[in-house]
This record gives C-alpha cells, structure tokens and sequence, in this order.
C-alpha cells in the first residue's frame, strides 16, 4: 500500500506544482465544445438537441489527448523500469497513476461541464444526469485510455494512435452516457442509462489495470 | 531604455505612483458604485437592470485594452529583451483575463432577462469569449515550462500571434452573424445620454486605477519572488566555494 | 565514510548465476552460452567493444529484457518470479528516471518510500555521499548532466538491496564524484552486497572478475522466429 | 535551396518509411465523426443539417492531433539545434517541414473526407465546395498549428496545451469553411468564403513560417 | 588514415575569441569575465567539476544560448550573425539527432547534404573512419550507445568546418573508438581546423590549452533582471 501512496502522492504533487496542467484539459474542453456553434450555427434548437452529445464527444476528446501522455514521460525518463523493478504489483501502480490523473483531469472536465451547457442551450432537465452520467463515465473513460496509452508507449504519433486505438471502446460509455442525458430531457427516467454506466466503470476496474500492467511490461522489455 | 529596464529605477517611479493610483481606484469606486447602481435613471424599457451596463461596458473596454498592453510588453521584451517589460506583460495577463470573466459574466447575467437566454452566439459576445481564450493560453504556456524563462518567451511570442488575430476574429466574425442573426446591440446604444455616461466613465477610471495598482502589486512581488530565489541561490554557491573537494 | 557501510547493508547475502544465457535484439543473436556466477561480495565487470551487448545482458539480469535460453538462480535457486527477483536489485541505466519539476531531495524520496520506508538520516546520508546536499533543495531541472548522474547514483543508498548493476556509471562524472562511487562500491561489497558494472573506462571494481562479450562476435546470426537454431548455436 | 529539398526529401521518406502515420490521423478523423451519429442520434435530417460543420471540426481536430509532435522529435533528439546550427534560413525549414507534413496527412484528409460525408448525409450540393474549402483551408491549418507546435516544445502536456492556443487562431477558418457548403447547400454562391480562404491562407504563409521561426530559435537556447 | 587530413580540410582558416564573457542559468550566473582565444590549428580543453558550466559555454559558443555579457569574435571581427556563424562550426553534444527509421548512411547522407552537397566517396570515408561502414545499411535504432554516439562524430567528417565543439565525445565509447576519434581530431587540426573540447577524462587534444571553468566558484550571483549588476560582476 505505500507503493500505491507514495506513487499518488507524487502525481499529485507534479500535477500541483504543474497546475496549468489541469486548467489545460479544461480549456480544451470549452473550446472544443465552442467550435460547434461555429460549425453547426448560433441557432437555439439546433443547438440544444445535439448538446447532450457533443458535450459527450468533446469531454471524450478531452480525456483522450490528456491520457495520451499519462506513461510517456515516465516510459522516456526511465521512471518505468523503474517502477516495474519495484517488486510492487503493477496493477497497483497503474490504478494510483490513473487515479491521480482522474482527480487532476476528470474531476475538473466535471466541474465545468454546466458552464459549456448553458452556452448549447441544454434544456434544464437535462443538468442533473448530466453531471451524474460524467461521474460514472470518466473513470471509465480514464481506465480504457491508460491502456491504450500503454500499448502506444514508443510510438512516433501517439496520440492519434491512442485515439484510433479507444474511440471505439469509449462508444459503450458514449452512447448511455448521451442516453441518460436525452431521457431526462425527454421526460423519461434516466436511471437505466446511469445504472449501465456504473456497471461499465465496475468492469473497467477490474480488467482495465491488468491489460495496462501487461502492456506497460512489454513497453519496458 | 536601459535606465527603464534596471529594476531599481522602475520600483522608484512605481512606488511614487502606487498611492495615487490606489486612492484614486478607492475614491472612484466609492462615489462611482453608488451612482452606478442607486441615483442613476432607470431605463424606461430595461428598468434596473440596465445597471448592469456600469459593470459591463467598463469591464469590456479594460480587457480589450490590457490585451494591447500585454502584446505591446510582450514585443519590447522580444525585441530589446527587458526583462521588465516582460514582467509588466505577465501581470497583465491574469488581470485582463479577470475583466474579461467579469464582462462575460455581467453579460451572460443581464442576457438573461433582457433576451431570455444566458448565451447567444452573437458576434460580440463571440469575439470576447475568443479573447478569454488567447488570456489563458498566454497564462497556459507561460506556466507550462519546467524553465520559467522559457515560459517567458513563448508565452510573449503567443501574445504577439493573438494580437494579430483578434481583428481578423472580430471582422470574420461580424460576417459570419450576418449570414444568421442580427447583431443585438444596437438598441441601447441611441438613448445613452449624459446621466448614463457619467456613473459609466466613474467605472472605467475606478478600473483602471485599480489595475494600476494591482499591476504595480505585482511587479513588485514577481521582483521580491526573484530576490528570494537569488538569494537562496547564493547560499547555496557560498557552500560550493566551502567544499573545494567536488 | 563510515556511513556508507551502514547504507548498504543487505539483508539477504546471496549468490547469483546464470547458464546458458542467450539474448536476440533485432533478429540477431547478441550472444549466447554465457555463463557467470557471483557470490556475496563478489564483483563482476562487463566488457566488450560497442555494440558486444553489454546493456543488453544488465537488462536480462534485471528481468525486464527475457533472455532466449538459459536460467538465472538466486541462492542457487532458479529464478521464476521477475517480481521478487526485482526486489532484490538496483538498476542504473543511462535513462535517469529524475523528474524536473521536483527537488533534488523530493526525487530521491520518492523512490526510498515506494522501495523500504521513509527515513530522512538515511536520505541525508546518501546525499551526501555524491556530494549533492547543498543542492538538495533544488528543481531537478536545474542540475547539469553529471549532477544529474549523481542523483541517480544516490538511489542506490536510499534502500538496500543485495545486486547492485550498474550501466557505464562514469559516465559524465568528475573525478570526485568516480571517487565516491569507488567508495560506495566498496562499500556495499564489504557488507556482502554483489555489483555488476559495464563500463569502458578505468573500472570502479579493482578486483572483480571480468566477463568480455566481445568473445561472442563474430555473431551467430539466425532467423528471428527459428527458435531450434538457437538452441543449436549454443 | 538545398536545404528545402533535403529536409522535404527525409521528412517525407521518414513518413513514408512509418506509413502508418498518415493512416492513423485519417482513422482519428474518420472516428471521431462517426462518434457523432452516437451522440446525437441518427435522424438524417438532423445529422445533414449538423454534418458540414462536424466534417470540419473533426478535421481541424485531427489535423492538430498530428501536427502535435510536428517538431517535437526533431527537438528531443537534438536535431533541432543541428537545424539551427546549419545556418540556412528557418522559415525555410519551417516551410519545408510543414509542406511535408501537410502532403503525408491533409492531403489525406481531403480525400476521404467524401467518404464520411455520405455518412452524415451531407447534400449533393455540398461536396464540391467541402473540397475545395478544405483544399484550400488546410495548409492554413497546418500553418498555423505549427506556430503553436513549436511554442509548446518542451512542455509537458503538449496535446492540450496545443489545441488550447490554436484552436481559437482556427475560427475564421472553420466560419469560411463551413459557410462554404452552407451557401452551397443553401443555393448561394461560395465563392465568397472560398476567396476568404484563400486569403487567410496567403495571409498565414507569409505570417506563420517566421513566428515559428522565432519560437523554434527560442526552443534551443 | 591518410584520407582523414582531405576529410577535415577547412575552407576558412581563422582565429576564434571570446572576451568577458558571462552566462545566467536559472537565474544564477554559471560563469563571468571569461576570455579565451583560439587559432587555426588550436584546441581549447575545457575542465571543472560537475556543474562548472562546460556544456553552458559550448552552446554560447556555439551562439544558441546568448550570452548574458561580452562579445565572440571570429577573424577579430565580432560576430553579430549567428546563422555566418553557425556554419563555421559543428556541434556535437549527449543529443545525438539521429533518427531511428533511417539507416546508418541515410542520416549521415541527409547531414552532408545540408550542409554541404552529396558526395558518396566522402560518406565511405566518414563512415569508415569511425568503424561504421558494416552497419552503414542498418537501421539506426538497432544500433548500441556506442555506435550512435559514433554515427554522431562520424557527421563531423561529412562537411568541412574550422570549429569543432565536443561535448564529452568519449562517452560511452570503446577503446578503438575513442583512438579513431584522437585521431580525427589530430587531422583536422593538422589542416588547420580548431578543436574546443569538455571533458572529465583523459583528454583527446594533448598539446591544448585548458580553460578551467571551476576557477569561477564562487559564483557571483545577481539579480537576475538587474542588468547593471552584471556589468558590475565582470
Ligand atoms: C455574455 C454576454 C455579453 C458579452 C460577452 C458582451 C461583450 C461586450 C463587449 C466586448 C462590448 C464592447 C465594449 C467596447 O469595446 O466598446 C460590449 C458593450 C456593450 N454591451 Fe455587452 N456583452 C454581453 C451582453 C450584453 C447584454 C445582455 C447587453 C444588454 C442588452 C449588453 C449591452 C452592451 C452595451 C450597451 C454595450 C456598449 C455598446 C457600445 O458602446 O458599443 N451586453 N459588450
Ligand atoms: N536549463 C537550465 N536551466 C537552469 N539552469 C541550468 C540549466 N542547465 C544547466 N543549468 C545550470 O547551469 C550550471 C552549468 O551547467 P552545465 O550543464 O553547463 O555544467 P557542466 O559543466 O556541463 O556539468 P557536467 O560536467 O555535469 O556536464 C549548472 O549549475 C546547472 O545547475
Ligand atoms: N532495441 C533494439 N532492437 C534491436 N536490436 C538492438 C536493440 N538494442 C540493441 N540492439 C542490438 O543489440 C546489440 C547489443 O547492444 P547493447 O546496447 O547491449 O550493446 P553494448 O555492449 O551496451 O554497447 P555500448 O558499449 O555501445 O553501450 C547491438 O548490436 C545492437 O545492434
Ligand atoms: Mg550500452
Ligand atoms: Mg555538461
């Protein structure tokens, strides 16, 4: 367990003394989301029937390029040998580092996601599941990305790789993450969604470390 | 030029200036707010909500300008490399950014009653929210590097990219909301009489007294941080000349 | 100095060997057939012009790189637990693993805390055995190269652990700090620690054993998925 | 002039050699549109109202992810200082490294572009126009992005920090672009935009190659 | 050996200088008031201990990083165009810039290019001279420490230029390559090139002159936007 702590402590203390780092994430969010208006038209209702979906995609998008260097640095400077020579279970490892970079980068894309609804005009029923949905499906969405960033560990273009690699893994979380948002939106219960999104997030836990350990391994062979 | 850029001769004129501009923020304040917000005309169509526009406008004119300000520190520490000027850019920044918030927030909250909406992608509205995007790249950047001097330099290289672009936002912009809606701001603009200007040019010096003095607050920490630094640094050389062994 | 025995002191004295080891890197056979054995306070030096693989068999040592053929043992043990063996050792490559932003100090105890516990007498201790106390409160970002070099070297006093191996560990130092490392080499093997070194230079280890992997060239050079013909070059 | 040729002939034989490269940020575009019809929902009305504007900011997103790295290889390896060291003009470089880029992957972007347009039901009318508008519209993009690529050399999060400050030179381009197939679509004429376009891009030729410069000669010091 | 001297001929003979010079770093000054002075056929060995500022002077020298005070001059004309500069010199430090996808040859030929024009007989010798012409088809990433860092010296032979600035070139190097390097270095000066080296080893130039950077200790530290200071310092 001090290995878990330890390793926790540190990323957060990087991530601390790095607070731009955060703010970042959260300003690629907005303007991504902003890009749409520009795209699609100013109109309202336009607007306000895709919101529930392209916040999703955006914030996916977010997570995504963030992750994209979440074991590159420590794989480049050698930190990861190191990390593996430790003797501590790697799965171990892997959750403390997704967990910092969650509560850096997820917890911040959650906070700001009502500010971007106002501006795409998200009916008012919608805020609620919206925020819950986020908070079931980021974890998730970190889980699946810290294995793609680990198998794309050494590669010239990771991000895009990264990309290419989890956008289609994410589309589960997408599509009852959007569901959640537009049933409540039109009258429905959201409950079914959000329910399905927990379990997707229990799932991720269990698997999605042991697939990272293993890809992070073969990185450092 | 040299004599501007030596830190000492700065904080000279600067300290002269700091009461003056602190009072002067102070005194604005307390006389403009009142006026502002209770003995000013209501509007005959907005009633008091139109008090707002002592808030708003202001704000949105202090931003547009520390914008310039900030390019024009950042180009002088490019150019001649003074280090001061460089300074005055980075405090700048985060004061530019609040002002921007502040007219972004005093507009969304006044769109809500008078267009029944917080946002609409409207041009002006548009082109400040761009502009409180180029404020946190420059803060962004400046922050991101592992040597803050690094961080000096590409963030000033960023706000001399921004400073270009901001026309081309506005005009391209304004063309583009023509194609969808009309632009929505024209139809307070016709009764701002005298009773509006004066709370409305009481705000606009309170605010730039107060950012003068918070920009001189700043200057003055940013030299005090560096001084710490340096001295810490010292010690640590003192021990180096200590220890001949290494 | 009399610190220094202290810092190394290993809790399990042990031997270390390994028979018939082969390595492939980029479908070629680096080598193969290699055999070596350490005993508690034991030293081995690597050597062989560039390119021999001598990088290559630290990382085979450590576990992280598989080896094609042969077996490690520890206390005479084969080795089937990369995990538990890793406990048992350090690496120091050229790869320093140093984060920027933090201090020289906040690196070093990073790494005893994830590997022992912390325990600042030892952290000081071992700062000051490569020089580096004066800048323990420094960014690591503002080291130079040798500087940082020393910080990676502190880590092997920070946690005991019997194997020491060591990639070309001169590499950008002065000559006092080669000296403490001579030191904090000696050290370490006088309290039963064993230390593989790969190095060019005038070696750290005076009278260690010497294994030269440029007896392996000319290289057998074989088909990278042909597993028998790397039985067959042994 | 050798120089130009030199860098142009490796860049372009690197890309080549990694062909994957430009396969993958086609692959992130082709993804990242698809994730649309997810999260909005599938009615083709609504998706060929939204669908020039999504084709556009998926490209702009895209193309960001790849111009990401576009000098930060060249940096860590060094090969940056030996670039500045050669004493040949760095806008040149820039304009060389940039070309290279543009040719392995934005040409890329165009040509399949098409393809996902049926996707999202885009109007016969419109597919002319969102050609042309890319084709025009994309070195601007990789032009600009490569100011914003070489200012962020050296930090940590590069990606985020990237679409951060890029993403908001990018609006006039993706106004022009999308208003382009709008007024086709519409039964306007798009030569307007299509003129602005081009405009931006001379506008960004002879800007973009020296603030690179400047930032890239600060990079190595 | 004797197609080295044609290897290292020099199209400008000249002299190179520099006069109180000073450098910050993270806000302290590394080094102040510093003069050297080279001419053809000269070396300059730079020493002190880790930290003392060699690689920082390499890189003013070489004009990437600027120097906080003082000027350099080359042919006693000082010089104010650091691109004319530039390609007076080359530059090799613990950055290698080679390109893993390229072969051997590939990235040496893209150097020549740049700098020069193609010249295939040039790049056999180049290659030859630091023992690389077998591998010259392989791809680089398959290449050990050791044979990078010589693929990297090897680019000083693919395009003439007076002024050579090494950062510790002995790294990692075996002994017959570190003697390929002595004797590169031997030829190039016999043509009349200069040669400025740092290093903690033995050193490669035997007859140069030694600037010794540790003599700078204690540094004099300033304010770091303080301009006058600086001047004061010198
Ligand atoms: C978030 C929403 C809003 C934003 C971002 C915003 C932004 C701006 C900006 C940038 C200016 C230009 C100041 C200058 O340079 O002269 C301005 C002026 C002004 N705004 Fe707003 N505004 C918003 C909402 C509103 C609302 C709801 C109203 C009231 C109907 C309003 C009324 C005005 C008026 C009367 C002026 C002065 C006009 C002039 O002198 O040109 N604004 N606003
Ligand atoms: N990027 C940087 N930012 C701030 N300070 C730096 C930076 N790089 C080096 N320094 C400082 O400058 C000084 C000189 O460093 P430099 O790398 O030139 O030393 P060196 O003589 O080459 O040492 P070594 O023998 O270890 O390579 C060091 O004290 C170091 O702390
Ligand atoms: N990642 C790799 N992929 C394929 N082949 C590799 C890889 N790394 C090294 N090699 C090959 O393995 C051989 C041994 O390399 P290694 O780095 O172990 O040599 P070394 O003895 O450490 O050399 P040096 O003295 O130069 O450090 C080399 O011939 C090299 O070509
Ligand atoms: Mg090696
Ligand atoms: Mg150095």
């Amino acid at each position: 367990m001090s290995v878990f702590s330890a390793l926790l402590a540190r990323d957060l203390r990087l991530a601390l003394r790095q607070s731009a780092d955060s703010l970042t994430v959260v300003a690629f969010f907005a303007i991504a989301t902003v890009l749409f208006p520009f795209g699609v038209g100013p109109e309202a209702n336009i607007l306000a029937r895709i919101s529930g979906g392209v916040l999703w995609v955006t914030a996916l998008l977010a997570a995504l390029l963030s992750l994209d260097r979440v074991f590159t640095v420590d794989y480049e400077d050698g930190t990861l040998d190191q990390l593996v020579l430790s003797g501590a279970p790697l799965p171990l490892v892997v959750i403390a580092k997704v967990l910092a970079h969650w509560l850096t980068t997820g917890l911040a894309l959650i906070i700001v996601s009502p500010l971007l609804a106002i501006t795409l005009h998200l009916p008012m029923e919608g805020y609620a599941p919206l925020l819950l949905a986020l908070f079931l499906g980021t974890p998730t969405v970190s889980l699946i990305g810290a294995v793609g960033a680990a198998l794309v560990l050494g590669t010239r273009r990771g991000g895009v790789l990264l990309a290419l690699l989890v956008l289609p893994l994410y589309i589960p979380v997408l599509i009852f993450g959007t569901a959640a948002v537009e049933s409540a939106v039109t009258g429905i219960s959201s409950d079914g969604p959000l329910l399905v999104l927990g379990g997707l997030a229990v799932l991720a836990l269990t698997l999605c470390p042991w697939a990272t350990s293993a890809a992070l391994r073969q990185a450092v062979e | 030029m040299h004599r501007f850029a030596n830190p000492t001769q700065f904080m000279r004129i600067a300290n002269a200036i700091f009461p003056w501009a602190a009072g002067l923020a102070v005194v604005l304040f307390v006389f403009g707010l009142p006026i502002a917000l209770i003995t000013s005309p209501a509007d005959y169509q907005q009633g008091d909500t139109v008090r707002i526009l002592y808030l708003h406008v202001p704000a949105a004119i202090m931003a547009e300008l520390i914008y310039y300000a900030m390019a024009a520190g950042s180009a002088a520490f490019l150019i001649w490399r003074h280090p001061m000027a460089n300074l005055v850019a980075k405090a700048s920044a985060p004061m530019g950014a609040m002002f921007t918030a502040l007219c972004l927030i005093c507009g969304m909250l006044w769109g809500e009653p008078m267009w029944g909406t917080f946002w609409v992608w409207d041009a002006r509205l548009t082109s400040t929210l761009i502009m409180f995007f180029f404020y946190l790249g420059y803060l962004a950047l400046g922050d991101a590097f592992e040597d803050p001097e690094r961080g000096d330099r590409a963030s000033a290289i960023l706000a001399l990219v921004g400073v270009v672009n901001v026309p081309i936002i506005k005009f391209s912009v304004n063309w583009w909301n023509t194609l969808h809606q009309p632009a929505s701001l024209s139809l307070t603009k016709s009764n701002m009489t005298g009773d509006m200007l004066l709370p409305l040019f009481l705000m606009l010096g309170a605010y730039s007294f107060f950012y003068l003095a918070v920009l001189i607050i700043r200057v003055r920490s940013e030299l005090l941080a560096a001084k710490i630094r340096n001295a810490r640094m010292s010690q640590i050389a003192g021990h180096e000349a200590a220890q001949p062994a290494e | 100095m009399t610190g220094e025995t202290n810092l190394s002191q290993t809790t399990t004295a042990g031997s270390f060997s390994g028979a018939g080891l082969a390595c492939r890197r980029g479908g070629r056979l680096v080598f193969t057939g290699l055999n070596f054995k350490l005993t508690a306070g034991g030293a081995l030096v690597l050597r062989g012009p560039n390119g021999s693989g001598k990088t290559t068999l630290l990382r085979v040592m450590a576990g992280l790189t598989p080896s094609a053929a042969g077996t490690m043992s520890w206390n005479d043990k084969v080795i089937d637990d990369p995990d538990a063996h890793a406990r048992n050792l350090r690496l120091i490559t050229h790869l320093d693993a140093i984060k920027p932003a933090l201090t020289v100090s906040e690196n070093l105890s990073f790494w005893m805390t994830l590997w022992n516990k912390p325990d600042d007498q030892r952290l000081q201790k071992a700062l000051q055995a490569f020089d580096l106390s004066r800048l323990a409160s420094y960014p690591a970002r503002l080291l130079s190269a040798g500087q940082r070099h020393r910080l990676a070297l502190a880590r092997l006093l920070v946690a005991p652990a019997p194997l020491w191996l060591l990639d070309e560990p001169g590499n950008a130092l002065d000559t006092a700090s080669r000296d403490a490392l001579a030191r904090a080499i000696l050290a370490h093997r006088a309290a039963g620690g064993m230390v593989i070194v790969a190095s060019h230079e005038a070696t750290f280890v005076s009278d260690g054993e010497t294994l030269d992997l440029g007896l392996f060239t000319p290289k057998t050079v074989v088909h990278w998925s042909d597993d028998e013909s790397v039985e067959a070059a042994e």
